[in-house]
């Protein structure tokens, strides 16, 4: 039959794996790298993130300090690890917990379909047309800003776009064969959104996740230049590439060596969420 | 046309929640607009006397439905701070946020659509890689720091652009172009980068189509393959990205506003909101919500144009 | 009452040949020509009672359209304005003006002293709710006939002519009537005496004024058209005058100010007004009401090494608030040293573990202010939180008396009476510390009554030696402002109360 | 032998929008009796699937009734329904859509065991066991591989196995073969046939490939656009059908020997009407050789001709 | 035309064409040294099971298969005796848009649905024959009428979706025909319709390319359409050809046990009920892991260790040709 051919076309657009392979190394190395440094900061013996020495403000990289100071004088390569901790709390956790409503949200939509839906992308629609400016001021101001305010103003931000992700795949898995052989045994809805679609859903859900990660990550810089990220000291790399802007001229690393960092991480995010997508591809998958 | 009955129905209800949610947010914000008119050197006194005159010590949603029953009439309202009318206020900034965002978009699909189109050509190959690389560099871009480095290198060194402001179309087109170009630049070389990506997924679904190979049976050359023949039903996702971001965009832009100093929507909201002008950015929500509705009800109708299958479904009663 | 006559005797006899502030040697002025100007902020609108207070961007635009009574030259002498002269009793408690005949307002009407009084009155009367007015100490002014108006005190007054030459939103007089009969539109659309004309306002753009060809003083203006544009953004705003869009900017960014110097294209202004950036502590909150918390806190921080690093040495920090403009200068302020380890054993002879928080703004300079102020406050064994919050919320907490550590900034006035008093006396409304002190509230008396300059001084000298010791609030840096403009700009006077004037500016090619 | 299944005036209808609606099944009445292979053939808008899906409950019909053992399905609601399914079971088309991807064999076999719970592990896989082996699956093997390791006929397998591991009564095959190789395909029709045998099952064996039908089938059923044209015993239906659509059908079919002459089409040339809009009266006439005005304006009744035996003709081609 | 030469050329001649994959479990032979001739007029059935590369083998010759794949094609494909393989790209659309023809097997993806039926019928006229946009139209809608399409004006205007299965396909046959190809490839014209449609298409197909002399390839895994529709037949299993015959000789001897085997598990009407089938044990190799040996060996009752060892090649005798060493039907053959 000629459906073959087509699925043949489809493990050759798989064919050049191997040298993916070690494409693939190098950003989960970094990614690994990163992870690893945010985790162990306490215990490898960095300086003070928050301690300064304002009378060595905006030195460039030197023996002493291997990334320079910053604006303040404080170590940049400790502020960097430490930035790297909060970056990724907030990058991983705010568009975890938007996936975690907006999964839910979008999975009741796209399994129920119905009045479920078009309430669900009432809300959707609602939580779009409302300026995320508006709300992410009023999250920051009301309930004062903090690590867990600003991750979880983030957060709500990134339900709607989790909320379209799932719903979509939803859609398409519900319509499949074996979700209809479960309800022919009678499992109840209950169980065929868990056991049945949620595996089907998890692994589209997380590479979108692996992006969505590095679009919070940028966020938060955007915040932290309006004033409403973490709060001061506490490092992230956003707030650190909006400290060190305003001396580009005079000491450029303090805004590039965070940019760069975050450039590095963004990118190792979106390779290795596109080589998740890659893998399951619902058309590989159905080889 | 049950369909535009229904689109209707959809946009009051969105607006109905989202002011009703705005207004309910900007109320439980601390601080209010007495004291930002009367300021710093205020006495409490004269300050419960503003809210008692500006009628901010009435129950929430008496003052909600108030809102809403001359808002219903057209009547916005006047900003309790600068006492502008405030649909003067969003009608005065509209232009520049409407053109920011269609340049920018127009800016983000220029190169989206070419890069997209060029990568598809060879998935994995060089060109390809090199395209993915450079979106994800401007996805790591933060906008505050594109704007400015975008700001040094063409007005200050190359001295080719105005590095800040804006100018009216009224006082000439190529003026106002030039005023424009940075800001849509800053937000274009971000935004392109997500169209890009979700065009070229697509575009390289289309091409494992049979309709592709047989347009290539054809003998048709690869460019018109891909122009004629994968383009436009590759467009679908790019198009609500586009509605999405467009809607984002109406009052969104603040950071790019504020850095090029753009009397755009978004530093208008951002003012209200510090300002706690609950009049002002209720009105400057509403619009942008009604503007959210009405552009993605406009994308629809595009997926129409560009999707006959759904013009069937749609427009035969 | 002698120190007043001969000040203001000799502005009024050299009212003349200060009119154009002597910049050195500068060429003579040419005629013609456009400026821009660019500011940080946008406008609030220029009806005091709607704007409340004016920003110094407001400030800059105002003094477009709007004119004092009188006016201080670049050396600190008054010179006449609107008014040809003010004239006090015997005790300085009422006070009479001369108006200058034949001033127009924009509108062609005539401007009289009965403007003037609607002016004052206006902002006077408590049913307009006028914040300013806690800073007044005019009980009321009348218009006895067109060219003379009469400012009656609350008590005698030394300080009335140079409070009111300074540029604010009290004193640049604008037409009570006209504003009347425009109503909330009247906000946007000023119409004052001033040398230039209102063209246009496009909100958060820009505003733009027209040369004045009525304009009392028939030389000037110089300048046929000025634009004020907001440039929040102040890495924009310096590239934007780098690149020649402005010609003019206002600044606070001493990485800005500091390339300025270097660069010959560019020359900076600065003006090293009264006022200062202060640190409240609130008396009232634990543990600040312990005066031993709030002196270890004073002298844990580092206030001349810290601003000699952030500012790169341009905004020196004096002990007290009364900057080289306020002609006071105190021998002896009281000022507790730098000393983190005298610090240290405050903290441990009160017993207890000190956590403090500080409100700031959010914005680039309150989080430098703030993790500077933290760390200074950790070495001295205090634990300090930073809470950033926006502007609204930042003086709602002041006013509410519901903070502990904040920042904040007395602005530039020609006298200092008005601020001390009203953020020191016990009764003050806007004392927000919270201090109370029997002995301050006299001192702050006498500076506002006592007719004896000298008297003053002392009384103000000796106020800011129990505030010191008392550690209530902490200066840490002066309030001087910066202005950068083109290397052809030429006849900007003094910045006071930050504002950039250019009636007597001029370009050259 | 008594009916286990007897659907009576069914009538599945489904809206695609505009106020539209699709009427896959049109007033069919049927009845399956006890161990019997009852064929369903029809081509594709015929509504054969919809039948299938309808009597399931899956979603429950718009009108009519299904009798399984006597009570009406579509009177039950939640529990009671549940119920009933375990004895009700369905293999579907696509082997490897009707397969969950990312849960092992072992899971998806055990999934309706413990959907009616048994909660015995030991027992669950016990049964699951000695299934597969039924089904010829080496339950070593494939315990913990995942559909996609697979080939379709493999995962038909795993299929029956998922569908005969509750000991079913009646067993929907809806075109179980369809999308399998022909080499294969023989495999699992043999398997069918045995499992028939083994488990005592009913089956309602949907297909388009009427010699596949026709091997597998004691009664057979042809419908046309909603409706049913014609209820025979296999041999007889084939021998001489009396619907014209029967004719047509049979006709079509390529025969895989070259000797064997084209014969006419027996039908008008055209295509197939749309089941949004289907023709009035018979809804075959607009393809129907032999249509008369009559077949514009009446329905033509499902009648009996002969003894187990009925046709929904006017002008039946076997009196 | 010097119609002589050509019927004695083959239109297409193929030799030792391979297509081969390189996947996650390493190279894949999709397609391994397969050779046929097809002369003008003449229809060539080839039959084979899903993955048996008979799709993969026609695609790649015409260039469907290989670019920007990462397929690695070989092989020589002369066609009117020219290499297809060594043309530029330029060259080669030209013979690919007016020599060849193509249809596919479901005509709802193989339309463009955003694209009127009439531009997607030009449009190939347009390109190829150098027609102008209302010739290349008012062709279209010559050519819809030809295929049997009604109100063919009307339709020209439509899009694919607003037309049923059958029409769809006489439409891509319409597109397939428009430059007068001389081959026709018919990839599973029919696997997608209902088989009352099935006989209609066919009967076009195969009344357009008597009428035109074209020459067809038809694709099928029906052994039943096959036999109806082609001359000559290639029976394809594992990406090989095992055995190609004249139509009758494949239904009445074949050689090949798996073409035996495939032609005795079809059920057949005039079977009676519940008679079993004879089905083929196992299932078809993986083909990234080939043996050595005959690729059929493990599911043939013929097999010997010889069929495990070695690969039997297309050997030919007389007119037909398989690869097998226990052929059905010749002295020696069976039980060797």
């Amino acid at each position: 039959m000629s459906a073959s051919a087509a699925k043949v076309a489809a493990i050759a657009a798989t064919g050049p794996r191997r040298r993916w392979r070690w494409a693939l190394a190098l950003p989960l190395g970094w990614l690994l790298l990163v992870v690893f440094l945010a985790i162990t900061a306490d215990w490898i013996g960095l300086p003070d993130p928050s301690a300064q020495e304002l009378i060595l403000r905006r030195k460039p990289p030197s023996a002493e300090f291997l990334l320079g100071t910053d604006n303040l004088g404080r170590d940049m390569l400790s502020r960097v690890i430490y930035g790297a901790r909060t970056s990724l709390i907030v990058g991983i956790c705010a568009p975890f917990l938007g996936f975690l409503v907006g999964g839910a949200i979008g999975m009741s939509a796209g399994y129920f379909r119905g009045k479920v839906d078009l309430l669900a992308v009432g809300f959707i629609d609602i939580l779009l047309a409302f300026p995320s400016l508006v709300l992410a001021l009023t999250f920051t101001a009301y309930l004062g800003q903090s690590l867990f305010n600003v991750t979880l103003a983030l957060g709500i931000l990134s339900i709607p776009a989790a909320a379209r992700v799932s719903r979509a795949n939803t859609l398409a898995w519900a319509n499949r064969d074996f979700v209809l052989a479960a309800r022919t045994v009678g499992a109840s809805d209950w169980r065929i959104l868990t056991r049945e679609i949620l595996p089907n859903l998890l692994p589209p859900m997380f590479a979108f996740w692996l992006v969505a990660i590095s679009v919070i990550i940028v966020a938060e810089g955007a915040l932290s230049f309006l004033g409403l990220g973490i709060p001061a000291p506490q490092p992230s790399w956003g707030g650190m590439i909006a400290d060190g802007r305003e001396a580009l001229d005079v000491a450029p690393h303090t805004a590039l060596i965070p940019a760069a960092v975050m450039f590095a991480t963004v990118l190792s995010l979106n390779f290795v969420g596109d080589m998740v997508r890659n893998m399951v591809d619902p058309r590989r998958s159905a080889l | 046309m049950p369909w535009l009955v229904r689109q209707l129905v959809r946009l009051v209800v969105v607006l109905f929640c989202v002011t009703l949610l705005t207004y309910t947010i900007v109320n439980i914000l601390p601080g209010d607009v007495a004291i930002v008119i009367l300021g710093n050197l205020a006495t409490p006194q004269d300050i419960a006397g503003l809210r008692a005159d500006l009628g901010l010590d009435r129950p929430m949603l008496v003052r909600y439905f108030d809102w809403l029953g001359s808002a219903l009439s057209g009547d916005l309202g006047r900003s309790y701070r600068s006492g502008e009318p405030v649909v003067q206020a969003i009608l005065d900034r509209l232009p520049v946020s409407l053109q920011l965002m269609v340049m920018a978009q127009l800016i983000a699909l220029g190169i989206a659509i070419p890069v997209a189109l060029l990568s598809v050509r060879r998935p994995g190959g060089l060109f390809d890689r090199i395209s993915a690389s450079a979106a994800f560099g401007f996805l790591a871009m933060p906008n505050f720091m594109l704007g400015i480095v975008l700001i040094y290198l063409f007005s200050v060194t190359f001295d080719l652009l105005p590095a800040t402001g804006f100018t009216p179309m009224s006082e000439g087109l190529w003026d106002n172009l030039e005023s424009m170009i940075l800001p849509s630049l800053t937000l274009g070389l971000i935004e392109w980068t997500v169209l890009m990506r979700v065009l070229r997924s697509d575009l390289l679904t289309t091409l494992k189509e049979d309709f592709i190979l047989l347009a290539r049976a054809k003998g048709l050359p690869q460019w018109r393959v891909l122009l004629q023949h994968a383009l436009r039903p590759s467009s679908f996702t790019l198009i609500t990205i586009l509605g999405l971001n467009i809607g984002g965009l109406i009052g969104g832009a603040v950071i790019v506003e504020q850095i090029f100093a753009l009397p755009g929507v978004g530093r208008l909201l951002l003012g209200g909101i510090f300002n706690r002008d609950l009049i002002l950015v209720q009105g400057t929500v509403a619009f942008i919500a009604v503007g959210f509705v009405v552009i993605n009800f406009l994308v629809d109708m595009l997926y129409a144009v560009l999707d006959p299958r759904v013009r069937h479904v749609r427009f035969r009663s | 009452m002698a120190l007043f006559s001969r000040r203001f005797g000799l502005a009024a006899a050299l009212a003349a040949a200060f009119a154009v502030p002597a910049f050195a040697q500068a060429p003579a002025p040419v005629r013609g020509g456009a400026l821009t100007i660019g500011v940080e902020s946008d406008f609030e609108g220029f009806d005091p009672i709607r704007a409340g207070v004016y920003s110094n961007s407001t400030v800059t635009a105002a003094s477009l359209f709007y004119e004092t009574l009188m006016r201080l030259d670049d050396k600190g002498n008054l010179i006449p304005a609107l008014a040809l002269s003010m004239t006090p009793n015997e005790d300085g408690s009422v006070w009479t003006a001369k108006i200058r005949p034949n001033v127009k307002w924009h509108d062609g009407t005539p401007f009289t002293a009965q403007a003037v009084a609607d002016h004052f009155n206006r902002l006077l009367d408590p049913a307009n709710r006028f914040a300013g007015r806690a800073y007044l100490a005019i009980e009321k002014v009348e218009a006895p006939d067109d060219l003379t108006a009469v400012f009656r005190m609350r008590g005698p007054n030394a300080a009335l002519p140079r409070t009111l030459a300074q540029p604010t939103v009290t004193t640049l007089i604008i037409p009570v009537k006209i504003a009347q009969e425009k109503g909330a539109d009247y906000n946007r659309n000023p119409v004052g005496t001033g040398p230039f004309v209102f063209k246009e306002w496009r909100a958060a753009d820009r505003l733009v004024a027209e040369r004045n060809p009525n304009y009392w003083d028939k030389d000037k203006p110089y300048l046929d058209r000025v634009t004020v544009r907001p440039l929040p953004d102040s890495d924009a705003r310096y590239a934007s005058l780098v690149k020649g869009d402005v010609q003019v900017i206002w600044e606070d960014r001493a990485e800005n100010i500091v390339k300025a110097k270097k660069d010959k294209n560019l020359r900076v202004l600065q003006w090293v007004g009264s006022g200062a950036l202060v640190i409240p502590l609130n008396t009232q909150r634990e543990p600040l009401n312990d005066k031993r918390v709030r002196q270890a806190v004073s002298m844990a921080l580092n206030r001349k090494a810290n601003a000699a690093v952030l500012t790169q040495g341009l905004r020196p920090v004096y002990d007290d608030p009364y900057g080289p403009s306020s002609g006071i200068e105190c021998k002896d302020t009281g000022a507790l040293k730098y000393d983190p380890a005298a610090a240290r054993k405050l903290i441990a002879d009160y017993g207890k573990p000190v956590k403090l928080t500080m409100t700031v703004t959010a914005s680039p300079r309150g989080r430098e202010g703030a993790q500077v102020f933290q760390a200074d406050m950790k070495k001295a064994g205090i634990d300090v939180e930073i809470k950033p919050v926006d502007q609204t919320q930042l003086v709602k907490e002041a006013l509410t008396r519901d903070f502990q550590v904040t920042g904040w900034r007395i602005i530039d006035l020609a006298d200092v009476d008005p601020q001390m008093f009203a953020n020191f006396h016990s009764k003050s409304p806007i004392n927000f510390s919270g201090y109370n002190n029997a002995e301050v509230d006299r001192l702050l008396l006498v500076g506002r009554t006592s007719l004896d300059e000298n008297k003053r001084k002392a009384a103000y000298c000796d106020l800011i030696k129990i505030l010191n010791d008392d550690a209530v609030w902490l200066w840490s840096g002066s309030n001087i402002d910066f202005a950068i403009t083109r290397a052809n700009v030429h006849g900007i006077p003094a910045l006071r109360g930050g504002a950039v004037q250019v009636e007597g500016a001029w370009l050259t090619k | 032998m008594s009916d286990l299944l007897a659907i009576q005036n069914l009538v599945v209808e489904y809206p695609v929008g505009g106020g539209r609606h699709v009427h896959a099944v049109s007033d069919v009445t049927l009845s399956v009796k006890q161990g019997e292979t009852l064929g369903l053939v029809g081509e594709s808008g015929s509504g054969k699937s919809s039948l299938a899906r309808a009597l399931l409950q899956l979603p429950p019909p718009k009108a009519g009734a299904v009798l399984f053992d006597g009570q009406d399905l579509t009177k039950m609601r939640g529990q009671a329904l549940r119920a009933v399914r375990p004895r009700l079971q369905m293999i579907f088309q696509d082997p490897i859509a009707s397969l969950n991807p990312r849960r092992k064999v072992s899971e998806i076999i055990a999934e309706p065991l413990i959907v009616s719970g048994v909660s015995d592990a030991a027992e669950r896989s016990r049964r699951v066991r000695a299934v597969m082996e039924a089904v010829g699956l080496d339950p070593d093997l494939v315990w913990n591989r995942r559909p996609h390791e697979f080939s379709g006929g493999q995962c038909q397998r795993i299929a029956i196995a998922r569908a005969l591991v509750l000991e079913p009564s009646l067993i929907v095959c809806d075109e179980p073969v369809s999308a399998l190789d022909v080499s294969i395909r023989a495999q699992i029709v043999n398997l069918l046939e045995d499992m028939k045998a083994r488990f005592g099952l009913t089956l309602l064996f949907i297909a388009h490939d009427l010699a596949v039908v026709k091997s597998v089938s004691d009664r057979v059923a042809v419908m046309y656009l909603g409706r049913l044209c014609e209820v025979a015993d296999s041999d007889s239906l084939f021998a001489t059908p009396a619907h014209p659509y029967t004719a047509a059908l049979m006709a079509a079919i390529p025969v895989p020997d070259p000797d064997v002459p084209l014969g006419d089409t027996k039908l008008k040339p055209g295509d197939p009407p749309s089941p949004l809009d289907p023709p009035s009266g018979c809804r075959f006439r607009t393809r129907c050789p032999h249509a008369q005005p009559r077949c514009a304006s009446d329905v033509p009744p499902l009648r009996a001709i002969a003894p187990g035996r009925e046709v929904a003709c006017h002008f039946p081609l076997v009196a | 035309m010097s119609g002589q030469a050509k019927s004695q050329a083959p239109l297409l001649s193929v030799r030792n064409a391979e297509v081969s994959f390189s996947t996650a479990r390493g190279p894949l032979r999709a397609v391994d040294g397969v050779s046929f001739d097809l002369h003008e007029g003449r229809t060539l059935g080839i039959v084979g099971e899903s993955g048996s590369g008979k799709s993969v083998l026609v695609r790649s010759l015409i260039g469907l298969v290989g670019a920007g794949s990462g397929a690695g094609v070989a092989g020589q494909v002369l066609f009117e005796g020219r290499d297809l393989r060594g043309l530029s790209p330029r060259e080669f659309r030209g013979v690919l848009g007016t020599e060849i023809g193509i249809v596919f097997q479901d005509p709802m993806t193989s339309l463009n649905p955003v694209m009127k039926i009439g531009r997607q019928i030009g449009e190939g006229l347009r390109l190829n024959r150098g027609l102008d946009s209302k010739a290349a139209a008012r062709r279209a809608v010559e050519l819809l009428s030809e295929v049997g399409i009604p109100e063919p004006e009307r339709r020209a205007r439509q899009y694919p979706h607003e037309m049923s299965g059958g029409m769809r396909q006489r439409v891509a046959i319409a597109i397939a025909i428009a430059c007068a190809p001389k081959l026709l490839i018919a990839d599973e014209p029919t696997t997608a319709l209902d088989v009352t449609v099935q006989r209609q298409i066919l009967d076009l197909l195969q009344r357009e390319q008597r009428q035109r002399g074209m020459a067809m390839i038809l694709i099928t895994h029906d052994l039943g359409v096959a036999a109806g529709r082609a001359d000559d037949i290639m029976v394809m299993y594992a990406g090989r050809a095992v055995e190609a015959a004249a139509t009758r000789e494949i239904f009445r001897s074949p050689r090949m046990p798996y073409t035996e085997a495939l032609l005795r598990s079809l059920p057949r009407l005039t079977d009676p009920t519940h008679s079993r089938l004879s089905a083929i044990p196992g299932r078809p190799p993986d083909l990234a892991r080939r043996s050595g040996g005959c690729s059929f060996a493990p599911r043939c009752s013929y097999r010997t260790t010889q069929c495990d060892e070695q690969q039997p090649v297309l050997t030919w005798e007389a007119s037909r040709g398989y690869a097998c060493f226990h052929p059905r039907g010749v002295e020696g053959g069976v039980g060797a």
